[in-house]
């Protein structure tokens, strides 16, 4: 139990996906230009990353450890992950059309979104059993939402801000991020 | 007859004498006493210290105001304020050229490119300081002793509590020495009485509210309180964490800068509680002794979101007083 | 149908070229990592290694350094702590025949850059040369030992002082009487 | 002391003129009487070029039902219908009369006084409308329409609005300390419309004690009771006056009679009694000549159309340094733009000041200090408004509020960045309209 | 050369490869959506400025639409003839061709020649500035030179010049943008090519009010009126208007205005006025 | 040919996949703490992008749409692997500086955006010009921006010290605001020199 805990402060704050790890900062940047974006990926990577980790989990301990054939692990993991993607596209395309549309074009996204890999990647690295990794993917995934709706709030207010021309969207995004990431480097040390 | 000039504006045709420069230095004012005792207590490096920072956030803003062709702003007090509290939130010894580059950080990076005053984001100062932290953290962490001669430096009560425990810390410090400020940390943090004698001011003239600093206060209180219930030996007293650090420093002075905080009341409230669970959090587990700086920048980043959330509470009421009339 | 096929097939294709690949690569791979453990190993000896003998037990793993007449010429030993400012040190211990220490070096870390991660610097290694677990008292000078500590980053210090006083009784243990040998 | 629930603001009162009596000013040489001083559509011209007209006489007559009537000042010729600078900042269709110096009375509106109490209902609100009786409080809107509330509304309050909250000015309450008797007689009057129970108020800022003290004797025995307000502008502001009398709020898209109340300020109560008791249109009214770059300040009673030039001949001395002159308050007046514009119904005061923070570009960044909100009678938040204003964005803004403003003005006022907030606010409103009006077009 | 972890390889990725390919085919046969190419088509070819000139708020509502009803007389004044030919292309029937048309400014009362009342200190904004008064020149028909309009032109077609706003032909779409922008109305849509002349003044007041105001304004000096063969120009309001149909742009008009500034502009072009005050 | 080399070029500012089109910022944030990391991250990514792009742009028309984007990902991620092992059996030192990043090159936005955009639809010609302008560009933006920090961040530039042992750095350029602020600065400076060029 403590150690789960551990697991999810370290997911969401200490090693936050974005802030820490550098992973998912295309949608970081991409598609956090309003809120409502922003939610929903954060939402559709949620599901794909703690999905993906459960099944390369699986694929892991099940597959590539008994054959032999970890050196096949990237290419197993990204293929299962990039189905999913489209998986869900197709179903999200029929089943809600409005939410395809507000998405759709980041759905491909999510599949280049390397957080999703990486944290498959880590969960294995770090040893844990399928319920942590689960739990660390999830959360990991709360964090990056944490990241990228807090990032959506101060787009918009920069909006309105004065930004001299060359630092208008993408620099002021950087400078912001650095700052967010520097305040987050307040958790450090959290968790040992 | 029609000897003058006739000039049309709006109304209302007479305004406050209050002004940006006024409300801006009247916050240095309350940071007066603060600052006299950091001068009696470390001496004229810190006046020093006190004026390079001033100075070169002063200096940094003209020249931003420059390049950026905007009109002057540098003397309508704010990088004044923004050098001054850069300046209490270091150590007296800190080297000079990392004063200079706290304050390009400050003025620069953490308030012009964000389109300057009124439009930053996060609290320059507070960032100019954490980037000195990461950046340089020896010269940041080590603390002159009060009325040192020799430069001796040692650690703050927040350093040994981490390193040494609860114990050792205790024993550094008695609270009322901690009161005053007779303690080793920032230039402008030690002394609770200054600080409170400020927030004074700034209550009086009304240019904070209340909800900020008490509920960040009142919740760092409670949350080390209960943890010191639970294991006295393990948690210090939450008296302990009131005088020591930064913590009333940040809580009615940064905590509080109107740019980068809500501006509702319940905003507010839970900028505070936020700043304040942050802080305890940061103080009692994490790797740093001191939490409240990024406990605020932290906050900082969610302003806009609690800005937009009470907004959008504000269009929602309005909504249903539309659909009920 | 077709698109199954086509992707089972480039499916195919793509593992029997990563096996392929993944097979003329194996040793090499095996070699690197052995090579960079000698080149640490190597690093922590003053002299240079002809052949090594390692020796795994439970708690760690022990590295035998002998000279062509096949003569230990030193034993290097993985040690830990979790005492670190930020968690976990490993440090790779050298020490002579005698048990003296000839040097270490961090292996793996997250102590601050600037602060702790000073503990890897020569300037602070070198108070730890010569000396042995007898005769020292295994302590940061402000607890009343005799290793200096590193200014602002006391706990670093402590931590590696623990390291390398673990790393001295496995050596003992594993070693009970080398000593003059 | 009473006063209303959120916000407000307390500027310096200046209201030097409080104790100097209202003096009648001279027929001007020349009167210019805009067909629209009121809320609603102008009136239509009844009178053409060169025609003789008489006091009293009807020059503009109301053009459908949110319209008032408007009558000659004096008597004399008309010289012209032209549009002629207006106090509110526009042109308006303007009659010029060049008086012939007898001002006489149109026939029939010299005859006795009638004893109001033997009219009935309708022929009160007849008189009054035919009178040209609009709010003299600030809008300017028909006053007999005021005092005909739609059937389904009940009427339970009367509030008389003796507040006069803006700083300079003191008509109203020179005119409580003066014509007492008018005033509550012109209450009673409206009074005297609604059946069942009423509660019929003055309200009076406690700056005013005199005027309280009058009005006390007068009221008091007619069960009328005079409220002492606390000074806080903007307290004489109708939402705010009710809320503060009856704790109702008027909410958005509210009118006073939604609450049961109707509101009118003393100069229209005295107006009515006018138009009521006397016959008498209103053709002149109780204005004060103030602010500092005036020497001889002191309120006066002008003919409806006298031009501000006029009066400045009259009262004398206007500083150099003047750079503003001012219809209305200084919180919610208008800058005007010519010295030749008129006295209107509507015309509470004229100052004279030098603004001395004028310039193009005072105008600083919010520094989201939250003053604006903490005054705002409205609980508006005005920095919000004029910040979506100036991203022109008019679909947000309007969700935001921006109807319930009343351009009060307290939140420029307190600005510490000097914002325009209210011109931002008035903005977006005629921006908005714009829209509307182009939407159904 | 083959190595152990070949079969195991190579069997067990193409198992998998295997399954993930049924699994998606017969997922996407199952929730199949039929998306139509020719909006996307469409879509592509429209300029994409969302100007909204056409009446929709989008290029991509106009492009639905327009797949959808196949109306050929929906036109994106934007894009002209060439895009109306474009489109025609692409969906196989002819488009009707817009008619261009350019914003024009019918005052030229710069700071030159049109006399002011009052300064104006509030806030930079023709919008905001009616909301104080009738503005800071004496006609009140006139531009008022805050620039309210130029914010509102997606393709940089206006441009601030001594208080009055200069449009530029070469950049004007004709999208009407700018109409909604301008309080006083003295922006106007002409069609680009109907005629030549036009009068560049809004004031309706008497000739007499008129030219104390300015002296670019048009005092219905009645002129042009008689000196016009083909009976294109009328007095309505005190104000001279010439009817685009009949206007054959003889140019004779211009001879006879008698006005400082010559009210008669050509084809809202400052060039012929520039020319005949030269000559 | 002149399309070819301007097809080339692109890929350097104009069109550079970092600070254009922000694709591929994972790892140009993570591994480029010092110089080496970086050129070694870029010319990795650049081999993968190189192989896939031949590979993908001459399978394009065999490969039906259904399962385009698995296939085209398995593709990619066989030269990633094929990367990852060369890197470890030929250079230990980057396979541990760079990590989790490796592999992670699979996935960078980067080239499966310009896989898609432009190997499935041109020719085998272009698809190699492309990738290597993308490549360099890549390479080029990681190189800078690992300059820049390694050189505030830690003294050093290829690991060769510029100030003494125990001068101060600014680590914080070592650290991940580091990166953020850095390629934020790099952007910016860009902005503003592009601005400058279409100002006159
Ligand atoms: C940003 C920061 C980083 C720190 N990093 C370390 C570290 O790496 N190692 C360490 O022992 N202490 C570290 N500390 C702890 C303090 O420097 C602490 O005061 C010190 O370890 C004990 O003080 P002393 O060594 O001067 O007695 C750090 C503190 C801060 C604020
Ligand atoms: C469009 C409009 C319609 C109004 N209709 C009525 C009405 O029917 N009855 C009424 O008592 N007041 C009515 N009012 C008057 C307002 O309640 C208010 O008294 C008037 O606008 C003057 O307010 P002021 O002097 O505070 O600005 C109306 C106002 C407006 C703008
Ligand atoms: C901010 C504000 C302040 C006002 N102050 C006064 C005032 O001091 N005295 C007054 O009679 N009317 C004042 N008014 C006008 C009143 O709201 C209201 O319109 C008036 O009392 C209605 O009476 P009337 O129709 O007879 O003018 C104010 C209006 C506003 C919006
Ligand atoms: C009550 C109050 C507190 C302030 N606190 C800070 C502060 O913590 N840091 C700072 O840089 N400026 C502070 N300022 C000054 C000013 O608001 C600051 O420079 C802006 O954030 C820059 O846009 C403060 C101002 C006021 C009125
Ligand atoms: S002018 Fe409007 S927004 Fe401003 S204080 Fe008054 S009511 Fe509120
Ligand atoms: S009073 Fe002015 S500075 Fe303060 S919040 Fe309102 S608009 Fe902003
Ligand atoms: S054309 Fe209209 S909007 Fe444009 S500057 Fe002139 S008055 Fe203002
Ligand atoms: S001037 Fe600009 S906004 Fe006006 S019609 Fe022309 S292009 Fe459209
Ligand atoms: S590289 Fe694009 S999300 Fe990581």
């Amino acid at each position: 139990m403590q150690e789960l805990f551990l697991v999810i402060i370290s997911a969401v704050f200490v090693n936050n996906v974005v802030f820490a790890r550098f992973l998912g900062i295309c949608p970081y940047l991409g598609v956090s230009k309003n809120l409502d974006t922003a939610i929903g990926m954060g939402f559709a990577v949620t599901f794909v990353m703690t999905v993906a980790t459960a099944i390369t989990y699986v694929l892991q301990k099940a597959v590539l450890i008994p054959f032999g054939i970890e050196f096949m692990q990237t290419v197993m993991f990204i293929l299962v992950i990039a189905s999913l993607v489209q998986l869900v596209e197709i179903v999200l395309k029929k089943v809600s059309k409005s939410l395809y549309s507000s998405l759709g074009i980041y759905l491909p996204l999510i599949t280049t979104n390397c957080a999703i890999l990486g944290m498959a990647l880590i969960a294995i690295q770090e040893d844990y059993d399928l319920l942590t990794s689960v739990v660390f993917a999830f959360f990991s995934a709360m964090g990056f939402i944490l990241a990228i709706v807090m990032f959506a709030g101060i787009r918009i207010k920069l909006e309105e801000a004065d930004v001299p021309a060359p630092f208008k969207n993408v620099p002021i995004g950087f400078i912001s991020a650095a700052i967010l990431s520097l305040a987050f480097m307040g958790f450090s040390g959290l968790v040992k | 007859m029609q000897s003058v000039k006739l000039k049309v504006s709006y109304a209302p045709f007479v305004r406050t004498k209050d002004s940006i420069e006024s409300v801006m230095y009247n916050v240095a004012l309350a940071l007066a006493p603060a600052t006299v005792m950091s001068i009696y207590l470390f001496g004229m490096r810190a006046l020093l210290v006190n004026l390079v920072c001033i100075a070169s956030c002063i200096g940094f803003e003209w020249l931003m105001d420059t390049i950026r062709k905007k009109p002057a702003s540098c003397l309508d007090g704010s990088a004044f304020v923004t050098g001054l509290l850069l300046a209490l939130n270091v150590p007296s010894n800190l080297p000079l050229w990392m004063l200079v580059i706290g304050s390009f950080i400050a003025i620069a990076a953490a308030k012009h490119v964000f389109g300057g005053l009124g439009h930053n984001v996060f609290n320059p100062a507070l960032v100019a300081r954490v980037f000195l932290l990461v950046s340089f953290p020896a010269a940041m962490t080590s603390w002159p002793v009060p009325f040192a001669v020799d430069m001796e430096t040692a650690a703050s009560p927040l350093g040994i509590l981490k390193t040494d425990g609860v114990e050792a810390a205790m024993k550094s410090l008695d609270l009322m020495s901690g009161f005053y400020g007779t303690m080793n940390g920032s230039m402008g943090e030690t002394s609770s009485l200054a600080l409170l004698v400020g927030a004074g001011w700034l209550f009086y003239k009304r240019y904070i509210t209340v909800y900020i600093p008490f509920t960040l206060l009142g919740s760092v209180f409670l949350f080390t309180a209960i943890f010191h219930l639970i294991d006295p030996a393990a948690y210090a007293p939450p008296l302990f964490h009131m005088v020591t650090g930064g913590l009333l420093l940040g809580a009615f002075f940064m905590a509080t800068d109107m740019v980068t905080s809500p501006l509702s009341v319940r905003g507010q409230i839970i900028f505070g509680l936020g700043c304040g669970l942050l802080t305890a959090v940061i103080r009692l587990w994490g790797g740093y002794p001191e939490g409240i700086s990024f406990a605020i920048l932290i906050m900082n980043g969610f302003v806009p979101l609690i800005d937009s959330w009470d907004l959008n509470d504000r269009k929602a009421i309005h909504q249903k007083k539309l659909q009920t009339t | 149908m077709r698109p199954i096929i086509t992707l089972t097939i480039v499916g195919l294709i793509a593992a029997a070229l990563l096996a392929t690949v993944e097979d003329l690569t194996r040793e090499p791979i095996a070699l690197a990592k052995a090579e960079m453990k000698r080149k640490a190993i190597e690093e922590i000896f003053p002299f240079g290694i002809d052949s090594l003998k390692n020796v795994e037990t439970p708690k760690t793993k022990f590295y035998e350094a002998y000279d062509k007449k096949g003569v230990l010429k030193g034993i290097a030993v993985e040690s830990a702590t979790t005492l670190g400012y930020s968690g976990k040190i490993e440090i790779l211990l050298g020490v002579s025949p005698e048990k003296k220490i000839f040097d270490y070096k961090v292996v793996y870390h997250l102590e601050t850059p600037g602060l702790g991660d000073k503990i890897d610097k020569p300037k602070y290694k070198e108070q730890f040369r010569g000396r042995a677990l007898e005769g020292t008292v295994w302590k940061v000078k402000k607890d009343g030992g005799e290793i200096d500590e590193l200014t602002a980053a006391t706990i670093s210090a402590r931590a590696v002082t623990d390291a390398v006083e673990r790393g001295l009784k496995y050596i003992n243990e594993q070693y009970p009487n080398s000593e003059g040998k | 002391m009473k006063t209303f629930r959120t916000g407000g603001i307390h500027p310096p009162e200046s209201k030097l003129t409080g104790n100097s009596p209202i003096e009648v000013m001279p027929l001007p040489s020349e009167l210019a009487i805009p067909l629209s001083q009121h809320l609603g559509k102008p009136a239509k011209p009844v009178v053409k070029m060169n025609d003789e007209v008489k006091k009293g006489q009807l020059i503009g007559e109301a053009d459908g039902f949110i319209s008032a009537n408007v009558h000659a000042s004096t008597s004399g010729k008309i010289k012209a219908i032209k549009p002629h600078p207006h106090p509110g900042g526009q042109y308006a269709m303007t009659v010029f009369i060049t008086p012939d110096g007898k001002d006489e009375w149109a026939e029939g509106l010299e005859c006795a006084p009638a004893d109001w109490k033997r009219l009935s209902k309708q022929e009160i609100l007849r008189k009054i409308k035919d009178a040209g009786v609009v709010g003299m409080g600030g809008a300017g809107f028909p006053t007999n329409v005021k005092l005909s509330p739609p059937p389904d509304k009940k009427i339970d309050t009367l509030i008389l609005n003796g507040a006069e909250c803006e700083p300079f000015l003191t008509a109203d309450h020179r005119l409580m300390v003066e014509s007492p008797e008018d005033i509550v007689t012109g209450l009673e009057i409206m009074a005297s419309l609604f059946d069942g129970p009423l509660k019929i108020a003055i309200g009076i800022e406690s700056n005013k004690q005199d005027a309280i003290e009058t009005l006390q004797r007068y009221a008091l025995p007619k069960q009328i009771e005079v409220v002492s307000l606390k000074t806080k502008y903007p307290q004489g502001a109708e939402k705010q006056l009710i809320n503060a009398i009856t704790g109702r709020v008027v909410g958005e898209g509210e009118l006073p009679f939604d609450k049961g109340c109707i509101v009118q300020n003393i100069g229209t109560a005295a107006a009515v009694c006018d138009a009521v008791c006397r016959n008498r249109p209103l053709i002149e009214r109780v204005l004060t000549v103030s602010g500092m770059e005036i020497s001889r300040k002191k309120n006066i009673s002008a003919r409806i159309g006298t031009s501000f030039s006029d009066i400045i001949a009259f009262c004398g001395d206007m500083s150099e340094k003047t750079n503003q002159i001012i219809s209305g308050g200084p919180m919610m007046g208008k800058a005007v733009f010519s010295l030749d514009v008129p006295v209107v119904k509507t015309t509470s005061g004229i100052l004279f000041i030098n603004n001395p923070a004028l310039g193009k570009s005072m105008e600083r960044t919010c520094i989201r200090c939250g003053r604006c909100v903490e005054v705002c009678p409205q609980g508006l938040a005005p920095w919000l408004l004029a910040n979506v204003a100036q991203l022109r964005h008019f679909d947000e803004i309007q969700t935001l509020g921006l109807a319930n403003c009343t351009e009060c003005g307290s939140c420029t006022y307190v600005c510490p960045s000097g914002r325009e907030l209210v011109h931002w606010i008035k903005y977006a409103k005629a921006l908005v309209a714009n829209r509307q009006k182009r939407k159904s077009a | 050369m083959i190595s152990d972890a070949f079969i195991p390889a190579v069997s067990s990725l193409g198992a998998v490869a295997l399954a993930l390919g049924l699994i998606i085919h017969f997922v996407s046969k199952k929730f199949h959506v039929e998306e139509d190419p020719t909006v996307k088509l469409v879509n592509g070819i429209l300029p994409g400025v969302n100007c909204g000139a056409c009446g929709f708020p989008s290029c991509g509502q106009f492009a639905e639409v327009l797949v959808e009803t196949r109306n050929s007389a929906m036109t994106c004044p934007v894009g002209g003839a060439d895009l109306a030919a474009k489109l025609g292309e692409a969906l196989g029937m002819t488009m009707a061709e817009p008619k261009p048309q350019l914003a024009v400014l019918l005052c030229q009362g710069n700071n030159d020649v049109a006399r002011q009342t009052a300064e104006y200190l509030g806030i930079q904004d023709c919008w905001a500035a009616t909301q104080a008064f009738a503005g800071p020149k004496q006609c009140r028909y006139s531009c008022i030179g805050l620039g309210s309009c130029i914010a509102w032109c997606d393709f940089g077609a206006m441009r601030l010049e001594n208080g009055l706003i200069v449009i530029d032909n070469d950049l004007c779409t004709g999208c009407a943008a700018c109409i909604p922008a301008c309080p006083t109305g003295v922006l106007v849509m002409q069609d680009k090519k109907a005629s030549r002349y036009f009068i560049a003044c809004n004031s309706r007041d008497r000739g007499a009010a008129t030219k104390k105001a300015c002296d670019a304004g048009c005092t219905a000096c009645q002129k042009c009126v008689k000196v016009c063969e083909d009976n294109a120009i009328v007095i309505e309001e005190f104000l001279a208007r010439i009817v685009q149909d009949k206007c054959t742009a003889c140019g004779k008009c211009i001879e006879v205005c008698p006005t400082k500034v010559n009210c008669i502009r050509l084809e809202n072009d400052l060039k012929a006025v520039k020319q005949k005050q030269a000559s | 040919m002149n399309e070819a080399l301007n097809i080339l070029t692109r890929g350097f500012v104009r069109e550079n996949p970092v600070t254009k089109m922000l694709l591929g910022l994972c790892p140009v944030l993570a591994v480029t703490t010092s110089a080496v990391n970086g050129l070694g991250m870029g010319l990795a990514t650049t081999f993968v992008l190189l192989g896939s792009n031949i590979v993908i742009s001459l399978t394009a028309k065999v490969i039906p749409d259904t399962v385009r984007i698995p296939a085209f990902v398995l593709v990619i991620a066989t030269f990633v692997t094929i990367v990852d092992l060369l890197i470890k059996a030929y250079s230990p030192e980057l396979n541990q500086a760079l990590g989790i990043f490796i592999p992670l090159i699979v996935v960078n936005c980067m080239i499966l955006g310009r896989a898609e955009a432009f190997a499935s639809r041109n020719g085998i010609w272009y698809s190699v010009i492309d990738a290597v302008g993308m490549g360099i560009g890549f390479t080029l933006a990681l190189f800078v921006l690992s300059a820049f920090r390694e050189v505030l961040g830690s003294g050093t530039i290829f690991n060769m010290p510029l100030v003494g042992e125990d001068a101060s750095t600014i680590l914080v350029f070592a650290l991940p605001p580091g990166a953020f602020a850095g390629l934020g600065l790099i952007i910016a400076g860009l902005n503003a020199l592009e601005k400058k060029k279409g100002g006159k």
